[in-house]
């Protein structure tokens, strides 16, 4: 068969051909680029720097970590408190968020006007700056020993946030919390689907086995919680949170809250007045409405936009590196800079970050599966 | 709720959107058991009527009085309207995130506090009425468009409405699916249902409806007997109106 | 139809059954326990914020002086503001040329701003007009004609650094997201699958590490005569962040058109080009220009991020402001002067946005 | 590209050289018309004097502290001058070469005085301000693994940030290198109020950074300090430059400034750059006393950064 | 364009979406100047026939000739045959975002590259063909739908094509408005324009069709005059589907 550019299949052939080997010659090019550059300045690309010592301190850590531990070490460091940081700072945005978006929907005017000016005041302004704001915040707080002490061993200073804690490995802790909260979430969905059985009892055993784990991992002869006390400069037990922790959260969950409220509100909007007639019309009263319809419906209709706006607000955690939060960019960008292995370190950074969105888009997927309706057409 | 003479009572009703005013004081009364069809050109607020009728809209001029109680702005007053008055919309508006039989047991079971059971088992034999007891666990969007407006009309019986409003229940339908939910909503005259129904559907007009009223910019033109009101209409609006929807 | 007549009536007040204000009040506000406690607590948020602020910021703060004015104040220092304003604005450009730098930030702004003005909006129009505006700017900019003496892009701070970045940004960034999003909705497999995955791999990264990318990776990997001054990658990179945000959103807008809209056009034996240029394009930058002005808010924020790149826009140069002369205690007035100026920008272009959503609504169909 | 950087920065005509993201006092910091001041900016315009013959072809490129070996890498630009220690793992591991050090110090700490701290090891379970990814940060690292004292170590991206955060009292004590702590106490606003603690950390010294592989590149650097420092020692000032070379008094003195031929061409620069250089940017010591001397606000004493006959560490290779 | 005895013919047509097979060899010829109208259940393939005629969509199975020329996958050949067949659809899809007049004359112009002031004038005679005139200036949005739909016709029969689909022209329009789009279409099938439409207004099929064809899974059931096929169809299935539609 002779070749024909007017022939539609055979145009689409050598279209598609010549996109891939444009696009092929470039990244060629790039690669031999890259690698000649390197070797005129004689510089290898490799991975043996992972084990070196990095011989800078990082001040968040949720992991052991010293000066003499490797690369490869800090950047777990970093890549820990990404998650850690996001997971925390997500979580309230969404939250707070829906509230907000449920807000500015209200009949009470007050309501919705300050629902209003919290979401203008909040997008309009840089995450950056608004993160420089709250961390002067939380270096205002008076010194350790002034520190204003509150009701159940908590207390605020300039260091840092100081609570209770757990004596309870952490692991074992971590997945103690875990457990109560899949359990939970299961138990609540199998008994709305099947309209069987309360969901309280599904609750009451993943919280019992939850408490059974804690058990297994307290740690011996301590009491169960572990009290910050004053000492110096500092605190000693419980739990802290610094600064940089605490300012990012907050700047990040604010942030956030502001376009989740945005999310929410167009969500609620989107519902057919319809629906929400039929429901007055079979006498159901506004508590119910919102409890029974406007609110799954409209979880299951942001459902998709919510996911790219976690994926978002999970990389606006990098403006940790602003405020000092070693979070997985700034531990990067930090490791760059003592070791040098740019190209490398800057693949790891990719990577990470895919390997996140990744696991954000398969679960929020797998949720949007699980609650999408049977033959229900968007 | 107080019996009465009179199911509905609507004196005088007006009614406005912001300076656009729709309706320009309607009076109709139904009788308990009678069968109203209201028909009309597009626009011309007979949705706006019935919709008046559970409170839907709220009217500013003229009252209305539905099973004896007069419509004000008290809520408990309201809702207990609203127990009492089922409505089937054009587009169904079931909820699509519950089941039929959920659809169907929501209201009783949070509005009238009947448990569980009781109410499956009353929604059940209000599916079985509406010959679609097979679907109960499906999910709105696995049905047909005629299946669900017939398990909208399910979900309103469930409440044992004492009146009904159907506001174009057909006309969102393929004409194949139109015949299902007719004979549905026929069989439920049959069995004595105090209706209002707007509809274009003549056929059934003619069938069940104790009377027709035709409506026209925001007025009550023609109120009378189906027989006349095809055969003989009155008004030069009807009877265009009637030679466009029964013409080629 | 149906849609439209509603949102235009409803503003137009209905005569009210006997509702006089004292019963709205009491309705709206009082008319049961839970909203009596409601209202009552928004109103002490509300004045107790408005009592700080006025006190902080107006009643007890210093507006001209030294910063040991300042230390004796108990409210905002706006001394380093009215000292300082001209760094903060224009950063390290030359301080007799500064003039320029104004001059190139109003003529950014006027091009913005005629280009919400429907008039401008053609294919033909609005390249002309940002052609001239952008151009009018790097001349100011730039200089080395008319007698204005040169001026390198690393001296350029300020305002008119944050603007240059972002109306980059924008220029460059919107064709390319439009090629982008055609580039997905192709016919052919391996084209759309590879700009996806493009867009894709884009889309999950932050901005920080495409920046950092752009700014340190770039040079080793381009031939030596493409690599250009740091600015400029900076801003490419910028860009093509913008561009996959950008192209998503008007693929969506695509997809919101009515399939038989592209049909119809296909029936009438317009061709591709004709159907994307005459039918889909023109209506889906209707649909998607909601969250397009969106966007291109976040984008403008976003340029604040290169503070961390050493660059000296707005932030970095409000930095400088506080960090010499004594100033360094007063940077929260620095950082709330910098954040109204942007507050500025993107809330009145976030209003221009909610405008237009609605008088879409009515006018679109 | 190596072993030709300045043919590359001749055909460019312009010099890239580093300046600070922000405020680095003494070394590069903005004033209020934004202009850039600080001894790393005087040798950023003494080396492009030597080349250009004025600075007015020098090109201050803003990086921030971790990038600045990543841009001297990548070619963006041509030398790092921004207080940066000559370090082993710096010298070896990323490629980079090193002038003689134009500058030394040692690290200090200042900590609030309401602390009543002496030295560090009064600040148990206290913090440290420093700014990341330099080398005070691995210096006061390791000074506080070493003698085990339970002091945390916050980092920051930016000097600037980490001030900030020490003044908002983040942190206890804030550590760079002696000069720059003695700077940011005078200009604070209230010096009393912060104590200099009695710990030194180890004598660093800072250098001009370059990328390995080009011997020519490197001399030039090491002859512009050089040939301030010939200056100085023999009396050759920014103001008496022309009378001095009008009639030199001495040999030496008539190679430095190019009336006996010799010292420009070796270098591949013309024989009057050291001229220029001084007369354009002074001896060594008029650049000391400008930034950080009588001249400027910080009044800090010269000590180990004088000539070794002044008592001080530095001294100048012989020009023969 | 080549001239034949047949404006259409098909010929043992199969068209499969996926695996999923849509038109069961579909065999249809049409003669110059005829009028076809194609009934049939909801997703009985009615549509995908008459779009596969100008190849908004393709087939994998069997050939189709149109004025001639047999579609197949050369460019030139497609747009050849598109600008000989007009298409009307049952949602208008009238371009929003242009006057009505700019909707008649972009075509045209593009397509056909006729300078815009003979474009305009041949598009207002059309207008008054479909008696819009007045509203030449107006935007779509501004039309009711009965307006628009014979906007639409009246875009179509601006690029003189040769044979007019319709894919269920009236199907999307509120009762009253029905009519004046079918008096419209009555005119063009009365001036002697090929037609083929798919439609369930019976009256119309009666009055201007020369064949009727009845569809269900994706074959040809009955193809059969009006007269022939409304008062003795051939087949249960016709039967069926003539007294539902017919029905109440
Ligand atoms: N929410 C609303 N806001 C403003 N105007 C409205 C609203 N709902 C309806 N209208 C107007 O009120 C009038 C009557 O509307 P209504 O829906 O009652 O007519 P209808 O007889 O039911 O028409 P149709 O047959 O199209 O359903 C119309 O002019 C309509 O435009
Ligand atoms: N794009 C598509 N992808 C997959 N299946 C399709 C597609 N379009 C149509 N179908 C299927 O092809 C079959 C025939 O569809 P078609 O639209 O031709 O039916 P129709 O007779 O026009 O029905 P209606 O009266 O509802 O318009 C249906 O089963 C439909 O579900
Ligand atoms: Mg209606
Ligand atoms: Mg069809």
């Amino acid at each position: 068969m002779t070749f024909s550019f007017g022939n539609r299949k055979q145009r689409d052939i050598l279209l598609q051909a010549v996109f891939l080997a444009v696009i092929l010659t470039m990244l060629l090019i790039a690669v031999m680029t890259t690698r000649r550059n390197l070797e005129i300045q004689g510089l290898s690309v490799g991975w043996s720097f992972l084990n070196y010592a990095t011989g800078s301190s990082i001040v968040f850590s949720l992991i052991d970590y010293d000066l003499d531990s490797s690369f490869a070490r800090a950047l777990l460091v970093g890549f820990i408190n990404t998650l850690f940081l996001g997971t925390i700072s997500v979580s309230l945005a969404v939250l707070l968020g829906t509230v907000i978006g449920t807000a500015r929907l209200s009949s009470h005017k007050l309501v919705k006007s300050i629902a209003g000016v919290y979401v203008q005041i909040f997008r309009n302004i840089p995450l950056i700056l608004q993160a420089f704001f709250w961390y002067a915040i939380f270096v205002n707080f008076p010194s350790p020993r002034q520190a204003i002490a509150v009701q159940g061993g908590f207390f605020i200073s300039n260091r840092g946030i100081f609570f209770p804690m757990f004596n309870i490995e952490a692991w074992y802790l971590l997945a103690a919390i875990a457990l109560f909260i899949i359990g939970s979430v299961i138990s609540v969905t199998v008994a709305r689907r099947t309209g069987r059985g309360s969901s309280l009892v599904g609750i009451l055993i993943s919280l019992a086995l939850a408490c059974i784990i804690g058990y297994a991992g307290r740690l011996a002869d301590t009491p169960l919680f572990d009290m910050p006390q004053p000492k110096g400069l500092r605190f000693l037990g419980g739990g802290t949170m610094t600064p940089e922790l605490g300012s990012a959260i907050v700047a990040i969950a604010l942030f956030g809250a502001s376009y989740v409220a945005e999310i929410v509100r167009a969500g609620f909007l989107s519902i057919p007045a319809g629906l929400i007639e039929a429901a007055h019309a079979l006498g159901l009263g506004n508590w119910h409405i919102f409890w029974r319809i406007r609110l799954p419906l409209m979880i299951r209709r942001i459902l998709p936009t919510m996911t790219n706006q976690i994926i978002w607000l999970m990389k606006a955690t990098t403006i940790g590196i602003a405020i000092g939060f070693p979070d997985y960019f700034g531990v990067v960008a930090n490791s760059i800079n003592h070791s040098g292995q740019t190209i490398s370190l800057i693949f790891l950074l990719i990577i990470g970050f895919w390997a996140i969105n990744m696991t954000i888009s398969f679960t929020m997927n797998a949720i949007n599966r699980a609650l999408a309706l049977p033959g229900h057409k968007k | 709720m107080t019996t009465s003479a009179l199911a509905i009572e609507v004196d005088g009703l007006c009614k406005y959107y912001g300076a656009h005013q729709v309706l320009h004081g309607v009076n109709l009364t139904v009788k308990p058991g009678e069968k109203i069809v209201v028909c009309g050109p597009s626009g011309s607020g007979k949705s706006t009527l019935i919709r008046c009728l559970n409170k839907l809209e709220e009217h500013q001029q003229g009252r209305i009085r539905v099973l004896g109680t007069e419509l004000n702005d008290e809520i408990d007053n309201i809702n207990e309207i609203r127990r009492e008055v089922g409505m089937v919309f054009q587009h169904f508006n079931l909820f699509p995130h519950l089941t039929v039989l959920e659809n169907c047991v929501l209201a009783p079971m949070l509005v009238r506090k009947i448990d569980r059971k009781t109410a499956e088992e009353q929604a059940m034999t209000y599916l079985e009425r509406v010959k679609i007891p097979q679907k109960a666990k499906n999910y709105p969007g696995e049905l047909s468009g005629g299946q669900q407006q017939r398990v909208a009309i399910a979900r309103a019986l469930c409440m044992k409405p004492e009146i009904m409003l159907f506001d174009e229940p057909t006309s969102a339908l393929d004409p194949e699916m139109i015949s299902e939910v007719l004979d549905v909503m026929i069989q439920l005259a049959q069995g004595g249902m105090t209706m209002v129904c707007v509809t274009h559907e003549m056929g059934f007009a003619r069938k069940v409806a104790d009377r027709v009223i035709f409506m026209d910019q925001g007025k009550i033109v023609e109120d009378a007997p189906p027989a006349d009101f095809f055969d003989n209409p009155q008004h030069e609006r009807s009877k265009l109106f009637l030679s466009q929807i029964l013409g080629h | 139809m149906r849609a439209e007549t509603m949102t235009a009536t409803t503003e137009i007040q209905a005569p009210a059954l006997n509702d006089s204000l004292l019963d709205s009040v009491r309705r709206d506000y009082f008319s049961s326990v839970g909203r009596t406690i409601l209202t009552l607590v928004c109103l002490a948020l509300i004045l107790s914020a408005l009592w700080f602020l006025v006190n902080w910021g107006l009643v007890n703060a210093v507006w001209f002086g030294t910063p040991e004015d300042c230390h004796k104040a108990a409210g905002a220092c706006w001394a380093v503001i009215t000292d300082r304003y001209r760094l903060i604005f224009f950063g390290l450009y030359p301080y007799e040329e500064q003039w320029r730098s104004a001059l190139a930030c109003l003529a950014i702004l006027a091009t913005v701003i005629l280009s919400c003005v429907p008039f401008f909006w053609s294919a033909k129009r609005l390249p002309v007009l940002w052609a001239l505006g952008y151009g009018l700017f790097y001349f100011l900019m730039k200089g080395g004609v008319f007698g204005m003496p040169v001026v390198l892009e690393t001296q350029w701070g300020g305002l008119a650094l944050t603007v240059f970045v972002f109306s980059s940004t924008v220029v460059i960034g919107m064709p390319l997201a439009i090629v982008l999003a055609l580039l997905r909705r192709s016919r052919l497999p391996v084209v759309s699958t590879v700009t996806a995955l493009f867009i894709d791999g884009i889309r999950s990264l932050p901005l920080l590490s495409i920046l950092f990318t752009a700014a340190i990776i770039l040079p080793l990997t381009l031939p030596g005569f493409l690599v250009g001054d740091k600015l400029y990658r900076v801003i490419i990179g910028a860009a093509v962040f913008f561009a996959v945000y950008q192209a998503e959103i008007i693929r969506s807008g695509i997809q919101s058109l009515p399939a038989g809209q592209e049909e119809a056009a296909t029936a009438l034996g317009l061709n591709y080009w004709q159907t994307i240029s005459r039918i889909v394009l023109p209506q889906a930058f209707r649909f998607a220009l909601p969250p397009t002005i969106n966007q291109v808010v976040i984008a403008f924020m976003e340029t604040a991020l290169i503070v961390i790149l050493g660059f000296f826009e707005i932030t970095a140069s409000g930095n400088a402001a506080f960090s010499t002369g004594g100033w360094k205690p007063f940077h929260t007035e620095v950082y709330s002067f910098v954040a109204l100026i942007y507050f500025v920008f993107t809330y009145s272009l976030s209003m221009y946005g909610s405008y237009l959503e609605r008088s879409m609504k009515l006018g679109l169909r | 590209a190596p072993g030709d950087t300045l043919k590359a920065v001749q055909a460019r005509g312009a010099l890239n050289c580093t300046s600070s993201d922000g405020n680095f006092e003494g070394f590069a910091e903005v004033d209020a018309q934004g202009n850039w001041h600080g001894l790393d900016i005087d040798y950023c315009r003494a080396v492009a004097t030597a080349i250009f013959g004025s600075d007015d072809k020098l090109k201050l490129i803003p990086i921030s502290w971790a990038q600045r070996f990543p841009s001297l890498q990548s070619g963006e630009i041509d030398l790092v001058i921004k207080a940066s220690g000559w370090l082993f793992s710096r010298d070896t591991e990323l490629g980079l070469q090193f002038s003689m050090p134009y500058f030394i110090g040692v690290t200090t700490f200042m900590a609030h005085k309401d602390l009543a701290a002496k030295s560090l090891a009064d600040l148990a379970g206290g913090t440290v301000c420093v700014a990341g990814g330099t080398s005070t940060e691995k210096l006061v690292s390791d000074y506080i693994k070493e003698k085990k004292y339970e002091v945390k170590v916050v980092t920051f991206e930016k000097n600037t940030e980490a001030t900030a955060a020490y003044f908002a009292n983040r942190c206890d004590a804030y550590a760079e290198w002696g000069p720059i702590v003695a700077a940011t106490r005078a200009t604070s606003g209230d010096p009393e109020s912060h104590d200099i603690l009695s710990d030194a950390l180890a004598l660093e010294g800072e250098a001009i950074v370059m990328r390995q592989g080009d011997d020519n590149w490197v001399d030039i650097a090491n002859w512009v300090i050089a040939a301030q420092r010939i200056a100085e020692e023999n009396g050759v000032t920014s103001k008496n430059i022309d009378e001095m070379k009008a009639n030199p008094p001495n040999t030496v003195v008539g190679k430095l400034l190019g009336v006996t031929p010799g010292i420009g061409t070796r270098l591949g620069l013309k024989d009057d750059w050291a001229y220029n250089v001084i007369k354009k940017v002074g001896n060594s010591e008029e650049m000391y006393n400008r930034n950080f001397g009588t001249e400027s606000r910080y009044k800090l004493p010269r000590a180990l950064n004088s000539l070794w006959n002044k008592g001080g560490v530095f001294y100048a290779p012989v020009l023969d």
